[in-house]
């Protein structure tokens, strides 16, 4: 035992309290102490899912209060794996943003990170625990630091899109506690094993109704038509790391929460055609959406919203294919979407209006950039040999397993969408003439790195998909053995 | 007929303060005689106002004795059934004018030849610089003061015995019973 | 003409036989003579009963046949021609104005006299002359074949710079390619 | 190791290599190119037995590797036309810029290629065949900016092609169980009936795709006369006919164990005689030389797709002969082409002209493989085109050889184009300086125009890997029952000898040369093409007499109606269609705060309305 | 060794007959052209006249090696489908290369030459020349149709492709083919017509309009080759359509008699029609001719 999950919240917290006070003793050190911090959690969190794919998933009780009465954390290989992901991001969200110059320039580099550790701990908590009511309270943690760093720039666009964000987040915290009052009134509990275990108990007609608040409030953070107004803007003027944080870890977290709501707690066998039904509906509308974008952003936000659609989806076939394809899909949106905006920042760097247009002939400028972003588009999109591609395959060979031949079609159809406007923002960097009033600003060192280092993976998982399949089959096993994480839970002493 | 045609000088002559009118034609005809610079103006204005939407010719006539060439436009208006001369004379020694190709495309053909045969020059006129006769060195050959003959005798051999035409001249002389006109004998020499 | 025929060999004979009988006509339809060329080519003259027959090229021509007056301008034209067709090759003119220049005697442009320009085998005279006048012409020129007397091509060839020179004093811009055969 | 394993490692190497190798020089750059692409070419044919296969898992999938017959034929289509190409392409990308571009993608479709033929598994095959559609796709849009519709158009097509064909595996592997193709075809009789259909329905759009079928076919001019022509010649030579190699796998092993196949195949038969005519049509009107043989591209694919799809011994022996042939003439006129284009600097029938004395070499090939595309004896052409005729003829199809016969009889109209808009007309005083092609560039069309001669007479030579490949996939050995080395016979015992025909063709021809040289030789004298019989006028020197504005116009006057309709324009209604719909979606995102507030309020409520139907 | 002259020997021979006979039908053309148009006419060797003459002209030019070579091209075309037709049925006089006597390898043998040609006309270089060219292909894609149909209907009644094959069809049923066959013989007829390119098919050189199109720029040898060439060609044809629809002929006399009557049929047509621009002529081609051929091919079928 090299850690407990516990630490997962309470490193980073503690240092996020920390970092206004160590920023006093010396300016750099409010730099580095995430990048340890997280650094330090990464080791962990590796250690621990080695751990728990050999020995089951570990349950930790916090203030010693046993399940169901006190508040639990649950490191399953499922949560595991997204916690590594997670912070795994937040790491190269870190070194990215190390030097990026824009966060100095606007505001104290402390805010920015102090938000963003409040983020990775809001996101992971949401992930690690146990309890309905300790989740409403990190999505609160998450939101709130991403309502900052949404507004980070502070112009007008910024605090409008800011202000969205506040609205819907507002909205989507008002159903999240109609939802824990409805389940508490009816049960009496707030932990998830022993809601799980009573949930045949409810009122049906509560039951689906408490359900579908959940879904709605979850859905507002992940990103679900017609719940998702808030994200476009958000991504689009966030600064470029702060959207790869959202597409990798926000998102992910309230996809998990939705997840777990269905597949753990809530007993309705309908509930996973309703996923396919609103991952589709997702799917279609944002990437149909996203083809006539004007703004590099707005762009990927639009085909960020669109892969959540298809990750949920594939949850919804509720088979064990499924969940794989679903958290294959996961991992490589995460890292492929943040390749993106990453190096797509980059693209439109000094640009003020960050028009698709202004990336036109940047390959001669920047090529590494370039490159790497063509890269991501490659993959994304799903082609062989890059990283998108067995996601994508383990995808339709689970509907194929399902025999859901119509989503197969439409995933498909969709995809010649989103190929058709991701190869046109390809061509315009590398065919285009430059535009006369674009200056390219070349990437900082750290920068390349995790640009570099992105890019490595998604060849790594394209080439070799054995490197993750192993987990991720493992994983994918622990969300579908329901019984077992209600028993891990609640046989604790 | 008589009244269309007064209407027409009547137009005219209250637009084109110079124009110099005369109606002693029969028929259809009309002729006016302008100052060179009103040219374009007024065959602008037959063509889009009056309805002469057809020119049917340009011509020239060189008048030796006065010293001047005069360069006659007719204009046809299918409407009203009505020919118009326009007249302007030109100082014959510097023959220079407007160009009205842009008015008809076909004045283009005439400047050409009028060019190349009386020496006109419009200002303006883009066109080759041989028409009909080309590598030709003399004067402009329509010129009256240009002699033909000569001009054979020197570019081209004769067959001997056809040098002056002497048979043709004197068969002509000698017809008995025959009016010559006065222009005919002068052409014979 | 006895002695001439005997001065050919017996390949020459045959030879010539065969481009008398198969006369191929260019016909230069300047002037007022290109009208005369139909009916001495159709039912009533029939001139294909002598072998006469239209060529399209000078490629592929035998005879040019001048029909009429020549200005400068067209005179340049068919010197060309001339100099396009394949030896053996001959030239007739065609009226009066080919001859000694007819009614144009005096023109500032038109030549008089066709043979100070190009070797003429036969001149057919008239103003115009008829059909029946064309075939006599057609006729002579084929005697004058068969017996390897029109040579007018050959005569080019060795005068060469008297003929240019000739050209050349009427058309002042000369751009033709050589004659080179 | 295995061999295979180190053949695409080399090639996958040398990629990566080449491109960095011009970095340091553009010498090692091209040794580097060439090597990467002819050692593996070396290696295959000398080291990979036929009927080997290597195995290789990934992703929890086994990727299964090997050679037979019949994709042995289509490796040697695809590494000798590669090969050519590649030394064809050093003197053409001299003084490119990009060159390390080209060479990238160059190489890496040729391995993808590869990579279709050899794969055993649906997978790998999938893979490769994205891999080439992308590498493909990124020489299209080679040429820059004004290429991009181009190369999305045939990005577009390709991947619903590619898709649908993923979605067909996809299936296969849910009722069959496994990812082998083997597995999918012993399969195959014991699917359901609508499966049977519909499985080979959603390949053939994938291979319609790549073989330019009618309806799937408009990427392709365009395509093709927009990618380097050094790739060009390999992207139609080449390239297509692994959609023709998909082809005639489900064909054989698919639609024709089924009795609705029979349908199928006349389906496709007609669709390819329609591609034919329809192709031709369009390549006469063409006035570029690219363009022009893209659709000529388009047209040659439908007779091949005829002749596979009539399904009899000689019909599929004729479509893969044609192919052969296809990848040799087709390879060369784009060379040539690309030859044309790197002296003269356009491609254009309109302004090139006369360049027949200046490049006398390439002007050779030309003539060769025109001849070779027109079909005319005693070259490779005629033979294919004998076969497909015969095999339609002894097959009942009466009315597509009709078809056929007026397609490629209208090619004659493009072909004499071709030649005469780029080498005959009037020599022009503005390509007087043109100079014959490099040496590194006229061999490969030289060697390639010597082996269409060489098949046209001795067909035999590539037959016998097409038989061997035809009898792998379950066909009877036809060996002298339908061809021998120099003999092609047809269904019914009728046949041409093809040997004494060669030798009639060159004594005739021998001896009216001669006749026409030796006689009056003396006074036989070469005229420029300024001295011309035009009405006695004398050509200035920049005064340009060819015809070649509305070159076969009286041609295109009597088929109009049939030219009316463009298929291109109805795909890019349904384009511009979409793209208003897209413009809709985007317009649901208001950016107003409000609108969204009100969006979750109608999701809630209308989910809970709805929710006895949803629950 | 044997063997090979008298092949030789049997193919000039052949060649000889062919150049005769074409050229005394081309000189019988005109002349029947004449005394129809009420005109005394060439005399009847009047052809040979002319050729001869071509082939005496003394000095000839040409615009390259394609043009120079045209007329040989064009040879290789005419002589080829020559020795490929059997001339006499039930003879061992000119055999040739009659075992070869497949149609689908006459078709195309047949394109060969003019293709050529055109690769000749094509380096003079002489828009005129071009023009014709691509009138003449125009035309060609136009006969082709009903021909092809004509020749699928023959091939697919009698299970061969062989015109022995054909002719021992016909000596076997003792019955023309032209009259089992009508509809086949008469769109085969009908594509003659283009085949021989007399008026109303002669746009390809008109003479007037496009100073003979093709061949403007040649002139003495080359003509000649070409003359030949198409006296040759007309033989070579006219023999083709006796062999498939008349039961081909026993001797050299017959076979006059039946090629001449057919030579008539394109002959007087032409002289009673006035010419057809390029595109009527196609979709003339296109129209009753390629009707009687898939009449020919549904009679095929059906019966």
């Amino acid at each position: 035992m090299v850690g407990t999950p516990v630490l997962f919240i309470a490193i980073p917290l503690l240092a996020a309290f920390l970092i206004p006070l160590l920023g006093m003793i010396w300016k750099e050190l409010v730099r580095i102490v995430p990048g340890l911090v997280l650094t330090y959690l990464l080791i962990l969190a590796i250690n621990l899912l080695n751990h728990v794919l050999v020995h089951g998933p570990i349950v930790e009780v916090i203030a010693g209060w046993v399940p169901p009465i006190g508040i639990n954390l649950v490191f399953s290989a499922f949560s595991g794996f997204l916690v590594t992901l997670m912070i795994f991001l937040g790491l190269l969200v870190w070194i990215y943003s190390y030097r990026f110059k824009r966060n100095v320039e606007y505001e104290p580099a402390l805010k920015y990170f102090l938000m963003l550790m409040m983020l990775i701990t809001g996101s992971v908590g949401i992930v690690l625990t146990g309890d309905i009511f300790n989740m409403f309270v990190f999505i609160e943690i998450t939101s709130i630091s991403a309502y900052g760093l949404t507004a980070f720039y502070k112009g007008r666009n910024s605090a409008e899109a800011s202000f969205k964000y506040v609205m819907m987040g507002s909205i989507a915290s008002t159903f999240l506690l109609l939802a824990i009052m409805i389940i508490y009134s009816q049960l009496g509990t707030l932990n998830m094993a022993d809601i799980a275990r009573k949930i045949h108990l409810m009122n049906p007609t509560l039951k689906i109704v408490s359900y579908i608040f959940f879904v709605t409030a979850l859905g507002i953070e992940a990103e679900i038509f017609p719940l998702n107004g808030w994200a476009p803007d958000a991504y689009a003027e966030a600064p470029g790391p702060v959207g790869a944080a959202f597409a990798g870890i926000v998102v992910k977290a309230a996809v998990y929460a939705i997840i777990r709501y269905t597949y753990t707690i809530f007993d309705l066998s309908s509930s996973f055609s309703f996923l396919i039904i609103i991952g589709m509906i997702t799917l279609i509308i944002a990437e149909t959406a996203a083809i006539r974008q004007e703004k590099l952003k707005r762009m990927l936000a639009y085909s960020s919203i669109g892969q959540m659609g298809l990750v949920l989806v594939a949850f919804g076939f509720g088979t064990k294919e499924g969940v794989f394809a679903a958290l294959f899909l996961m991992l490589n949106h995460a890292i492929i979407k943040s390749l993106l905006f990453f190096s797509g920042s980059y693209l439109v760097y000094n640009s003020t209006e960050k028009n698709i247009k202004e990336v036109n002939g940047m390959s001669k400028f920047l090529p590494v950039t370039s490159l790497l972003f063509a890269i991501g588009a490659f993959a994304i999109v799903g082609l062989p040999p890059f990283a998108g591609f067995w996601s994508k395959l383990s995808v339709l060979t689970a509907a194929a397993d399902s025999n859901m031949i119509l989503i197969m079609v439409l995933v498909l159809m969709v995809s010649v969408v989103e190929l058709v406007y991701y190869l046109r923002v390809v061509n315009r960097i590398y065919f285009f003439k430059k535009e006369a009033d674009t200056k390219p600003h070349k990437p900082t060192f750290n920068a390349l790195f995790v640009m570099l280092v992105l890019g490595a993976i998604i060849l790594l998982i394209g080439f070799y998909p054995d490197a993750v399949t192993g987990m991720l089959h493992k994983a994918s096993a622990s969300l579908m053995d329901k019984g077992q994480y209600i028993h891990n839970v609640l046989s604790l002493k | 007929m008589k009244e269309i045609k007064e209407n027409i000088i009547q137009r005219i002559k209250a637009n084109f303060a110079d124009a110099a009118e005369k109606n002693d034609f029969k028929d259809n005809r009309v002729d006016f005689s302008v100052k060179k610079e009103t040219i374009p103006s007024i065959l602008f204005y037959l063509k889009d106002e009056m309805g002469f939407i057809h020119l049917s010719h340009i011509s020239c006539v060189d008048w030796l004795e006065e010293g001047e060439l005069e360069v006659v436009f007719i204009v046809w208006s299918p409407k009203d059934k009505i020919k118009v001369f326009v007249r302007t004379r030109l100082d014959r020694d510097n023959p220079v004018m407007d160009n009205v190709d842009m008015i008809w495309r076909q004045a283009n053909t005439y400047e050409r030849e009028m060019r190349e045969m009386f020496g006109v020059q419009f200002t303006g006129l883009v066109a080759p610089e041989e028409f009909l006769l080309e590598d030709w060195q003399g004067p402009p050959p329509f010129r009256r003061d240009f002699d033909t003959a000569a001009y054979a005798e020197k570019t081209f051999w004769h067959r001997p015995g056809r040098e002056d035409a002497q048979d043709v001249r004197e068969t002509i002389a000698n017809r008995d019973g025959e009016e010559i006109p006065d222009f005919a004998k002068k052409y014979s020499r | 003409m006895m002695n001439d025929k005997n001065s050919q060999k017996i390949v020459d004979i045959i030879q010539n036989w065969a481009r008398k009988h198969s006369i191929w006509v260019l016909a230069y339809g300047t002037g007022c003579g290109a009208i005369e060329i139909p009916p001495t080519m159709t039912s009533r003259y029939d001139a294909e009963r002598l072998g006469v027959r239209g060529a399209a090229t000078p490629r592929q021509a035998d005879v040019l046949l001048i029909t009429g007056y020549l200005t400068v301008k067209t005179m340049k034209r068919v010197i060309r021609v001339y100099e396009q067709m394949q030896d053996p090759k001959y030239v007739i003119g065609f009226g009066s104005c080919t001859i000694n220049g007819g009614m144009y005697y005096d023109s500032y442009n038109t030549i008089k006299v066709l043979d100070k320009y190009l070797p003429v085998d036969v001149y057919i005279n008239g103003c115009m002359p008829r059909p029946e006048a064309v075939l006599s012409g057609f006729a002579q020129l084929q005697k004058r074949i068969a017996e390897g007397r029109a040579n007018g091509a050959q005569q080019y060839k060795d005068n060469l710079e008297w003929y240019r020179a000739n050209q050349k004093k009427i058309i002042p811009n000369w751009i033709m390619p050589e004659y080179n055969w | 190791m295995e061999m295979i394993h180190i053949i695409f490692l080399i090639f996958l190497g040398g990629a990566v290599l080449t491109y960095f190798a011009g970095k340091v020089s553009k010498v090692l750059q091209d040794i580097f190119f060439l090597l990467s692409v002819l050692v593996p070419a070396y290696l295959f044919f000398a080291n990979v037995g036929i009927g080997k296969e290597v195995t290789l898992t990934l992703g929890g999938i086994t990727l299964v590797w090997g050679v037979n017959h019949f994709s042995w034929l289509f490796s040697l289509i695809v590494l000798g036309l590669g090969s050519m190409a590649a030394i064809y392409a050093i003197g053409y990308m001299k003084g490119k810029e990009r060159k390390g571009y080209f060479y990238f993608n160059f190489i890496l479709s040729i391995m993808a290629m590869m990579g279709i033929l050899l794969s055993l598994d649906l997978v790998s095959f999938f893979v490769f065949w994205e891999i080439m559609t992308w590498s493909s796709y990124l020489m299209t849009v080679y040429n820059g900016h004004e290429t991009q519709r181009i190369g999305i158009k045939y990005f577009v097509f390709s991947a619903i092609g590619a898709y649908a064909m993923l979605m067909a595996i996809v299936i296969v592997h849910h009722v069959a169980g496994s990812f082998m193709i083997g597995s999918m075809i012993n399969f195959y009789p014991n699917m359901s009936l609508s499966l049977q259909i519909w499985i080979p329905i959603l390949f053939l759009m994938a291979f319609g795709v790549k073989a330019a079928l009618m309806p799937l076919h408009v990427w392709a001019p365009d395509a093709y006369s927009n990618a380097p022509m050094a790739y060009t010649s390999v992207f139609s030579g080449a390239l297509s006919k692994m959609g023709i190699y998909g082809m005639v796998i489900v064909l054989v092993t698919m639609i024709n164990q089924i009795p609705q196949g029979f349908w199928f195949r006349e389906v496709i038969a007609w669709l390819g005689g329609i591609t034919a005519v329809l192709g031709t049509l369009w390549a006469i009107k063409q006035d570029d030389a690219k363009k022009l043989l893209a659709y000529s591209s388009v047209a040659q694919l439908g007779y091949i797709i005829v002749g596979i799809a009539i399904g009899t011994e000689l019909g599929m022996l004729a479509g893969l002969f044609l192919a052969v042939m296809h990848a040799l003439f087709k390879g060369t006129l784009f060379m040539v082409t690309g030859a044309v284009e790197k002296q003269t600097g356009t491609t254009n029938f309109t302004e090139v002209t006369g360049l027949i004395r200046k490049m006398p070499w390439t002007f050779f090939a030309a003539l060769f493989s025109i001849i070779a595309l027109a079909g005319i004896p005693p070259l490779g052409g005629f033979v294919g085109k004998w076969m497909l005729y015969e095999a339609l003829i002894t097959s009942n199809h009466y009315l597509l050889v009709i078809v056929i016969f007026f397609s490629s009889t209208a090619a004659f109209l493009y072909c004499y184009k071709f030649l005469f808009g780029f080498f005959l007309g009037q020599e022009e005083k503005e390509w007087a300086h043109v100079k014959e092609a490099p040496v590194v560039m006229l061999v490969p069309m030289i060697i390639m125009s010597v082996l269409m001669f060489v098949l046209g007479t001795f067909p035999g030579l590539i037959l016998k890997p097409i038989n061997s490949g035809l009898v792998d996939l379950g066909y009877i050995d036809t060996f002298k029952h339908l061809w021998n080395t120099s003999i092609i016979f047809n269904a019914w015992g009728d046949h041409v000898v093809l040997q004494p025909i060669l030798y009639y063709i060159i004594a005739i021809f021998v001896f009216f040369a001669l006749f026409l040289t030796w006689k009056g030789h003396k006074t036989t004298r070469y005229v420029t093409t300024k001295d011309i019989s035009s009405s006695g006028e004398v050509p200035a020197e920049d005064e340009n007499l060819t015809f070649s504005v509305g070159f076969m116009q009286p041609f295109l006057r009597a088929v109009a109606p049939a030219m009316r309709r463009q298929i291109d324009k109805y795909y890019t209604g349904i384009a511009d269609g979409l793209e208003s719909l897209f413009e809709f979606m985007r317009r649901i995102y208001t950016g107003n705060g409000q609108t969204y507030a009100v969006y979750v309020i109608v999701f809630v409520v209308v989910v809970l309305l709805f929710k006895s139907v949803l629950f | 060794m044997e063997t090979v002259l008298m092949d030789i020997l049997g193919a000039v021979v052949t060649f000889l007959v062919a150049f005769v006979v074409g050229m005394t039908y081309g000189g019988l053309s005109r002349k029947i052209t004449a005394r129809v148009q009420n005109r005394k006419g060439p005399p009847w060797y009047q052809n040979f006249i002319d050729a001869f003459k071509l082939g005496f002209k003394k000095s000839a030019i040409h615009h390259g090696v394609m043009h120079h070579l045209g007329g040989a091209f064009l040879m290789v075309s005419s002589v080829m489908t020559l020795m490929i037709v059997p001339v006499l049925s039930h003879n061992n006089w000119f055999p040739n290369l009659n075992f070869q006597g497949d149609l689908i390898f006459l078709l195309y043998i047949m394109t060969f030459g003019p293709l050529g040609m055109a690769l000749g006309a094509g380096q003079t270089g002489n828009p005129n020349s071009a023009i014709g060219v691509t009138r003449g292909l125009s035309q060609m894609v136009g006969f082709e149709i009903p021909w092809v149909l004509a020749l699928v209907a023959l091939m697919i009644q009698y299970h061969t492709t062989s015109i022995t094959g054909l002719m021992a069809a016909q000596a076997h049923s003792g019955t023309w083919l032209m009259f089992s066959s009508p509809f086949a013989f008469i769109a085969a007829v009908m594509a003659m017509l283009g085949m021989f390119r007399y008026s109303p098919f002669d746009i390809v050189g008109a003479p007037t309009e496009l100073a003979s199109g093709p061949v403007s720029e040649n002139g003495g040898k080359y003509l000649f080759v070409m003359m030949s060439s198409g006296s040759v060609f007309t033989f070579a044809k006219l023999t083709l359509y006796v062999d498939l629809f008349m039961g081909g002929a026993d001797n050299l006399l017959i076979l006059l008699v039946k090629t001449f009557a057919l030579y008539l049929i394109p002959m007087l047509y032409g002289m009673t029609t006035p010419r057809y621009r390029t595109e009527q002529a196609v979709r003339w081609f296109w129209g009753w001719p390629s009707f009687f051929g898939l009449l020919a091919i549904l009679q095929a079928v059906i019966f």
